[in-house]
């Protein structure tokens, strides 16, 4: 058979293809250490600003007009309460609409709207589910400006997000596994919860990690309820007014006290440990369960 | 209709010598002045623990917009109540008091480097911040005011249009004109803090609180009313001297409140009775003492109806 | 000598045999994807307790059908079918018959291996535990003697709680009839079930369709015409969606009645 | 055999048959969980009919006062004077795009590129340390991307671009990019790790070198996850606020110059429900209308990006 | 009779041949996955334009084996090797000795197949076009020339660019064997390539080898021992992770010197 194919012509192209190979791997090395450059200059300017005001008291006081008193107490404990209800409301909606969507919606114009619908929602700012948290939640139902009213005004904000990653969780689940399911005469209840959720689930908490430190981090909607800034107690239920984390580091940049700069700093610092223990704990699950098909 | 913010006090009925409270007290409204208040509700919590005060930061417009509709009990402003929102109180049948809390004032500020502005006059002020009062441009140098500064562009800042202190300076200083349009906005005065520290040409304002604290990074200008030049000082704003650049700041108290909520009524008479100091600690200006005795008979009046 | 004598009594046996010894009767089955007609006016009658080989050459519709069978290939989107198949007397595409309950009683092994991303315990202990089989004892016994079925046992013995993923490729296809074989099926659909298996794993299983062919019937597909002679009673050879010829297994190996049968297990085409 | 070896104390067949009896149980299942479910799929719909109903009535009003017409051509966002303002959405709009055209410019190129690498040359260990440090980004909160764009990125631009303004679009929108690199990243990592190995060792094993083994049939391969990823990045970026609001200045200016301060449309509905304005003034109307506009804005966006996934979703 | 002259004589050219004709050269080869040796002292020629076959039980190691050959057994972590394997005199595991020339040259085709979510053409065509050939007319003959040496021609010439997930599991496993054949490597590794496939598909692929062997040299995993006395050349009898035996095929299925070899091939074992 004659031949198409140059083997000379091949070797010489390697070099090229080698070296592309080499040069992009640097590249793409460069952009993931990138995003950690940044990452460290950020933590290391908030850590220097932080240090000498992160002590015990910090975390059990309440605000304070004096930035040596003033403490983080109300806002952990009220971001805490938040994610209380914004976790199981936001993930049970989320899960059960990507379920929905992906494994019992027909192809049809409903589910196409739904889904430009959240893809839609993920994408209206903050500050616009704030004013429907306001008009919804705080006003028409009555709820006040309670950790209920903010935790649902925040679950929607966040639910799109976890929708979209466990849609595309729950997608990449091989149709094999699905077959080998129904073959065993499982319904089709008991393939999506035995089978289809738990090999999606790395999936489903990688989304749910970025949609749920969003809702810790955020600040704007919770401004619009009119959640306080100030509170000199702990909230005691779920109905109760409470204030969180951000609220508190936003006030203090804007004061005018320089010291107020090192308290928020300090703020910042407790948030992200609170961020990062979430994310272990999801990044324990996912590796735990991660698998390639 | 609020459940979980209208308090419902166990107490009812005058006095409350050494009396323990409970029940809510709620605050909204502006950024301003929320120092103040936090400071109160601070120390308030240490007389009367089992009262709770929340204070939150909505903004002046936002915060009446919830006084409004009757979901405050006090609402503070660092200008006084609108028209239009006091036909909206007016509508949902809620009566309110003015209550002034402190004095704030208005700093113009420029760069450390710049030695060459010594003060300014108000009708220079106007001249450089109102739009189209040099050229048309906007663009105005020193040297357009007085001729002998240098032959450099002004860079202007200025807290954004939706700010109490944008409104007041736009009363006092711009007379309705509206701001030069190369003017630098930012709704943070510590954000403008870092801006004419970083420009020699700078030129800017914001509340005394913010000039107070980073004396080391700025200068303040003198302004002449007509009576020579005043550097803005805890004295010359209290005393009026420092003229037209200080104002109030308020806190409005909902009468319904005042009358059926004893702990309103015990929070507002602290306010009162310890604003001097408050306002004094986070960078504002007391009033004179006899205002606040006034406006403390002025509410006790209000409860007794 | 005796062999055929054997046979033959069989094949008397066979048509002796009432009605009710049919499980699957197909009647005039269709099928399309779409617009791509891959089954042709099937007629097609499965008996009890024996084994049904199904040959042809690749793409001939053989996994389509054993697909049909269990319903299982209402999964694949816009797939029509027209006619009838009954399993035990009740047509299969009715509307009051629950495809889980016929899915129970007709196991399925497919072609690709497909454990599911867990141990091998619980990849064999999935079937019971969803018909609500809980009680450990029991399950550890189900799972032993499953994956002994399997010709399994011995390899896996000792890592029954590791995953099944890091199983060779014929380790995963025989942790799958484990699988299969735990929940007891009636029917057992096999489509080229030893197509990953070395001869002496495909020998067990072999030995075991023969075994399990007591009590269950079992149709399976096969690519190896000598598997097909080998262990099955009755083979349907399918070409181009169509069943050519249907027959008993030893009669359509050594005496087709069809000319493109004969072509094809001689190898003339393909 | 053991399926039929006599001493077996019990068939699990019949026991199957049993359960099954009892299993009314399961059956309500069945037919109850398709119901919940699209109910939960239907509180995604209800909040888009609150937020019209939100938004819908207070820009109803805002119209009432001043014209569409004018809304959408004027080019000036002048709301603050009643009387002589102008009310032209286009500063805000162009300020918005902007921003965000720069995010994306930083954020989508090094958000693939680190989601390359993790997924296709870093090592399982490498992947396992870095992706969580990198979901760090995310989490920080978006007031503290503000005070590090105005007081860190700004001035180290100054240095390269000296008329560089102290408020601008280019920092905050690069800030913004740095904070939306996460999401990308980790979700189009998400997407390339779905893709089954046997294909990469397919690719490999016709002595494909890793990037083209990337670029050429992984990349393609999760062409619906990675788009899903940037329309992702993209609706975070429209309707980020902090940053933008801190680092951009507050000035509506119809500008596509860079270092020029801007406003974006989120930024103005901050500056008025935190400041000052009247209730019940245009202004305060005007907010609703801004909302409004970027729901329409984010609508249009998203029926183009489901196109466009549609069109590159694979099967494997 | 004949036969049996010709494959004599066979044998002899095949131990006249010089030291230049081993294409692969395996030295002591051992294989860890992790605690687990999986390959122990190795040691293999492989000849040029031979088909050498590989046999063994399940989980014996063919597959790590021969994914070691063109060291896709990397891709694998916490694998470790010790020994040597030289390819045409140069070692593989040199740190100079680039992965992608090797694979270039070594083609593989799998145990289950990998086709890539692309069109029947780009699947073909992506071997060539990663190696820069561009030209349109070249690739269309490239492509039409693989897929009628995979014989599936007739079956996808219609359908060349829609995707190649629609075929079937053997259309799907021809498909790759075309995309291995359109890069014309030198050596051609192949792990069970027709398991997957009807018997008339893997005639024409055992034609196939016997083609390309003129060329090439072909190692093949097989769990088909017909297959292997059919097609090799060579045979290579593998278990628990060693070579029990290796000689010319005809010998080891007629006269194997190990008594393992021939219970395993007498179907005594496994
Ligand atoms: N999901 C599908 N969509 C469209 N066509 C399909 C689909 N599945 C199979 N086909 C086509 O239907 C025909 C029959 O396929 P089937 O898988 O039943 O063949 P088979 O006999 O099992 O082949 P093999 O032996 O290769 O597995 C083939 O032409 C195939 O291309
Ligand atoms: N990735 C892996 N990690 C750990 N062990 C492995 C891995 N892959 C294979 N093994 C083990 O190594 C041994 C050899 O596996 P290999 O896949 O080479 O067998 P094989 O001879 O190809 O079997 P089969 O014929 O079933 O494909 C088996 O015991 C297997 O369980
Ligand atoms: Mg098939
Ligand atoms: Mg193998
Ligand atoms: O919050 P302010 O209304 O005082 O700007």
């Amino acid at each position: 058979m004659e031949k198409l194919i140059d083997k000379q012509r091949v070797v010489q192209y390697m070099d090229g293809r080698l070296l592309r190979n080499n040069v992009l791997k640097f590249l793409f090395f460069l952009a993931t250490l990138f995003g950690l450059i940044v990452l460290v200059v950020l933590l290391y300017r908030i850590f220097t600003q932080a240090i000498g005001w992160l002590n015990v008291d910090f975390l059990n006081n309440f605000p304070s007009r004096r930035p040596e008193n003033a403490g983080i107490k109300a806002g952990l404990v009220g971001s805490l309460w938040l994610m209380v209800i914004v976790a199981p409301v936001s993930l049970i909606l989320g899960v059960g609409t990507a379920i929905y969507l992906e494994e019992y919606a027909k192809k049809s114009r409903f589910t196409d709207f739904i889904q430009t619908n959240i893809s839609n929602l993920a994408g209206v700012p903050s500050i616009v589910f704030g004013l429907l948290g306001l008009t919804i939640f705080v006003r028409e139902l009555n709820l006040g400006r309670s950790i209920l009213a903010a935790g649902l005004t925040m679950s929607l904000l966040v639910l799109p997000v976890i929708v979209v990653a466990a849609q595309e969780a729950i997608r990449a689940v091989p149709n094999q596994l699905r077959e080998a399911s129904y073959g065993m005469g499982a319904t089709k209840w008991q393939t999506i919860y035995r089978i289809v959720l738990p090999a999606a689930i790395p999936g489903i908490l990688t989304g749910s990690i970025l949609a749920l430190s969003r809702a810790i981090g955020e600040t704007a909607p919770l401004v619009v309820l009119g959640i306080p800034t100030f509170l000199a107690y702990l909230p005691q239920g779920i109905l109760d007014t409470f204030t969180v984390m951000p609220m508190q580091i936003y006030n203090w940049t804007s004061r005018p006290q320089a010291d107020f700069q090192n308290v928020a700093a300090a703020g910042i610092v407790v948030l992200l440990v609170v961020l990062i223990f979430m994310n272990s704990i999801a990044i324990f699950i996912r590796n735990k369960f991660q698998k390639r098909y | 209709f609020t459940t979980a913010c209208g308090g419902n006090s166990a107490e009812q009925g005058g006095e409350n010598g050494g009396e323990q409270l409970s029940g809510n007290v709620v605050v909204d409204g502006s950024s301003t002045v929320y120092p103040i208040v936090e400071a109160a509700a601070e120390a308030y919590a240490g007389e009367q623990p089992d009262v709770k005060v929340s204070v939150g930061l909505s903004g002046t417009g936002g915060g009446f917009e919830k006084f409004t509709k009757g979901e405050t009990d006090f609402s503070n402003a660092s200008r006084p109540i609108k028209d239009a929102e006091k036909e909206a109180a007016e509508k949902n049948g809620i009566q309110f008091e003015e209550l002034q809390i402190a004095f704030d004032g208005l700093s113009i500020l420029v760069n450390k480097d710049n030695d060459w502005v010594d003060y300014l006059t108000v009708d220079e002020l106007k001249k450089i911040f109102a739009s189209g009062a040099v050229n048309g441009d906007d663009k105005v140098k020193w040297s357009d005011i007085r001729p002998e500064w240098p032959n450099e562009e002004i860079k202007l800042f200025s807290p954004g249009h939706d700010s109490g202190t944008f409104d007041y300076f736009d009363e006092v200083i711009l007379d309705g004109q509206p701001l030069n349009k190369t003017a630098q906005l930012s709704e943070d005065d510590n954000v403008l803090v870092q801006g004419i520290a970083g420009d020699k040409n700078a030129l800017g304002y914001f509340g005394f609180a913010y000039y107070i604290e980073n004396k080391d990074k700025l200068r303040a200008v003198p302004i002449d009313n007509g009576n020579g030049p005043v550097e803005p000082t805890h004295e010359t704003i209290q005393s009026g001297e420092y003229a037209p650049l200080s104002r109030p700041v308020f806190t409005y108290v909902s009468v319904k409140s005042l009358k059926e909520k004893a702990q309103v009524y015990d929070f507002a008479k602290f306010l009162l009775e310890n604003g001097a100091e408050f306002a004094e600690e986070v960078g504002y200006v007391a009033l004179p003492q006899e205002k606040y005795d006034e406006q403390l008979k002025k509410i006790e009046g209000l409860k007794q109806q | 000598m005796e062999l055929t004598v054997v046979k033959e009594r069989k094949n008397k046996q066979a048509e002796e045999r009432s009605e009710k010894n049919v499980v699957y009767r197909t009647k005039n089955l269709n099928l399309w994807y779409g617009e791509h007609h891959a089954l042709k006016n099937i007629d097609l009658d499965i008996y009890e307790n024996e084994v049904t080989a199904i040959i042809g050459p690749s793409g001939c519709g053989k996994s389509t059908y054993i697909k049909t069978l269990n319903r299982m290939i209402e999964l694949v989107p816009n797939v029509r079918t027209s006619g009838e198949i009954t399993y035990r007397g009740r047509n299969i595409f009715d509307k009051s018959y629950r495809v889980e309950e016929l899915r129970t009683q007709v196991g399925m092994v497919f072609q690709k291996p497909n454990p599911f991303p867990k141990s091998i315990y619980d990849n064999v202990a999935y079937g019971p535990r969803i018909h609500g089989i809980r009680d450990k004892k029991i399950l550890d016994e189900i799972v032993e003697r499953s994956l002994r079925g399997a010709a399994i046992w011995d390899e896996v013995k000792d890592r029954l709680h590791t995953n099944a993923y890091g199983l060779s490729g014929g380790q995963q296809q025989r942790l799958c009839i484990a699988r299969c074989l735990a929940i007891e099926p009636d029917v057992i659909l096999m489509d080229e079930p030893t197509s990953a298996l070395d001869p002496i794993s495909t020998l067990k299983v072999e030995e075991l369709v023969q075994e399990l062919k007591k009590n269950y019937s079992i149709i399976i597909v096969t690519h190896n015409m000598q598997q097909a002679a080998r262990i099955s009673d009755k083979t349907a050879f399918f070409l181009n969606g169509e069943v050519v010829e249907y027959n008993d297994t030893d009669k359509l190996f050594s005496n087709p009645d069809d000319k493109r049968t004969e072509d094809y297990i001689t190898g003339r085409f393909g | 055999m053991a399926m039929t070896d006599g001493n077996r104390s019990y068939s699990v067949r019949k026991m199957i048959k049993e359960n099954k009896k009892k299993q009314n149980g399961q059956q309500f299942i069945e037919w109850l969980m398709p119901k919940l479910l699209l109910l939960t799929a239907t509180i995604s719909v209800l909040t888009t009919i609150g937020i019209l109903f939100t938004l819908l009535f207070e820009t109803f009003i805002f119209f009432e006062r001043v014209s569409i017409v004018e809304f959408l051509t004027s080019k000036e966002w002048l709301p603050w004077d009643e009387k002589t303002g102008s009310f032209g959405i286009a500063p805000l709009v162009t300020g918005t795009l902007l921003t965000t055209a720069i995010a994306m410019l930083v954020a989508i190129p090094i958000g693939l590129a680190s989601a390359i690498y993790l997924s296709e040359y870093a090592s399982e260990k490498a992947r396992k340390v870095l992706k969580p440090i990198l979901e760090v980004l995310a989490g920080i909160p978006t007031i503290v991307y503000g005070f590090f764009a105005l007081t860190f990125v700004t001035p180290l631009l100054q240095k390269v671009i000296p008329n560089l303004g102290i408020f601008n679009a280019l920092s905050p929108g690069i800030v913004m990019g740095i904070m939306i690199i996460p999401m990308v990243a980790s979700l189009s990592e998400d997407a390339m790790s779905s893709v089954p190995n046997s294909i990469r060792e397919g690719a490999l094993g016709l002595g494909s070198t890793k990037l083209e083994v990337a670029l050429k049939v992984v990349l393609p391969a999760a062409t619906s996850g990675i788009v899903a990823s940037f329309m992702l990045a993209i609706s975070r970026a429209v309707g980020e606020t902090m940053i933008v609001a801190v680092a951009g200045g507050s000035s509506p200016v119809l500008t596509f110059d860079v270092t020029k301060s801007i406003q974006t449309l989120t930024a103005y509905i901050v500056q008025v429900t935190t400041g000052d304005a009247g209730y019940g003034t245009t202004v305060y109307y005007s907010i609703y209308a801004v909302g409004m506009t970027l729901f329409v804005f984010t609508l249009a966006m998203n029926l183009l990006a489901q196109y466009i996934s549609r069109r590159f979703r694979e099967e494997y």
